[in-house]
């Protein structure tokens, strides 16, 4: 039995616009695209009972998620007519104002790019087990619930 | 029957990674009542079981050693 | 009468992933903003009666297209609670691999960010006075067409 | 009348900036004719008007001094 490398998502800490611009970058070559998406999490300063999130911290069960993920890739992929997807997602604590997760699409013509990442960002929060706890700048928690 | 528990998220702060012996649990549906019984807290929760990294949707048979996650609601991106 | 000063969406040349990140870093101290969504144009080398694309120049009627932009954004910060919104447009040659739109918008939940950069592409495409000449390789042009 | 007139695009390959002095000519369906005829080229394509500034969706009447813009089919982004 084969086993399949399933690509890794997760990055440790925030996602810096200079490795979101380094990823734009890489792209110049592929010149059959016309069309890239991207969307950001960042982490929101929300207020609650009276006190303010300074951050989220991320854990993940990995393995299922890296798995998962690889599924909704080929449906993706499958249903769209993507040249590119990426995907990446914080794990640990991410300061409120610092981006946590990154999609990326990129098609010939615009919409699927745009349909497929709204898809994915849907599907990623929907299907991946992977989990945030709020830290209150008291030092107080609770975990985040996706609406 | 041996089982290895891990948990995630709220229920990762009841319910530490552990190894249960346990016997009269011969499925998903029976494990839920063992670990409602447990952990209390569980009972009030909404939570998902995957048995070696398949999410259960319906009842499913156990075997030994087998990998139990006890996962909260997702709330990644 | 008091003259309305217009935002300025043109630039000289294409969008580097540079001022990419920069426009994205300026956004960590929005602390209300959740989801950020970018839309990306890129100059495709398409392959046209064996000729490739190498580059499109493109032009504008810049008073006209400046003044039915702020009509745009108007529309779209009264349809959508938007925190942010940005649009650059490339004028001159921009070489096939190379960025010439640029549209990123932010919102405390993501469907709005997304919602209104689809409906702003659409909306650029079709109602700013901007034209491209495709110039091929062997230097020869046509007149691009938006479909 | 005295327009001054611009273009863009395609069709400013074949029309240049320049000031017209016209005669007969007192509203933007006269001023297509009057253009169509004078350039030929222009008769088979898809094209809008501008004066001053504000685009053309019917008929309306011309003024002296009038600056108008002659568009082909946008193609941004």
């Amino acid at each position: 039995m084969s086993e399949k490398k399933l690509k890794n998502i997760f990055v440790k800490g925030a996602i810096s616009p200079g490795f979101i611009a380094d990823s734009i970058a890489k792209h110049a070559t592929k010149t059959a695209i016309g069309g890239h998406n991207i969307f950001m999490g960042q982490v929101r300063k929300d207020e609650i009972n009276g006190k303010f999130v300074a951050a989220i911290d991320y854990t993940a069960y990995e393995e299922l998620a890296l798995t998962k993920m690889d599924e909704i890739r080929e449906d993706i992929f499958a249903k769209y007519p993507l040249n590119c997807m990426h995907v990446h997602h914080s794990l640990g604590s991410i300061q409120a104002g610092e981006i946590c997760l990154f999609v990326f699409t990129s098609s010939a013509h615009r919409k699927p790019a745009m349909e497929a990442c709204n898809e994915l960002v849907e599907r990623i929060k929907a299907e991946l087990p992977i989990w945030g706890k709020e830290i209150f700048e008291d030092e107080t928690h609770q975990w985040k619930e996706n609406i | 029957m041996k089982l290895e528990i891990i948990s995630f998220g709220k229920i990762s702060e009841f319910i530490r990674q552990q190894q249960i012996e346990i016997s009269d649990v011969i499925n998903t549906d029976q494990l839920k009542s063992y670990l409602e019984t447990s952990f209390p807290q569980l009972a009030g929760m909404k939570y998902k079981l995957a048995i070696n990294q398949n999410v259960i949707q319906s009842n499913q048979s156990l075997k030994n050693e087998d990998k139990v996650a006890i996962m909260p609601p997702f709330s990644g991106g």
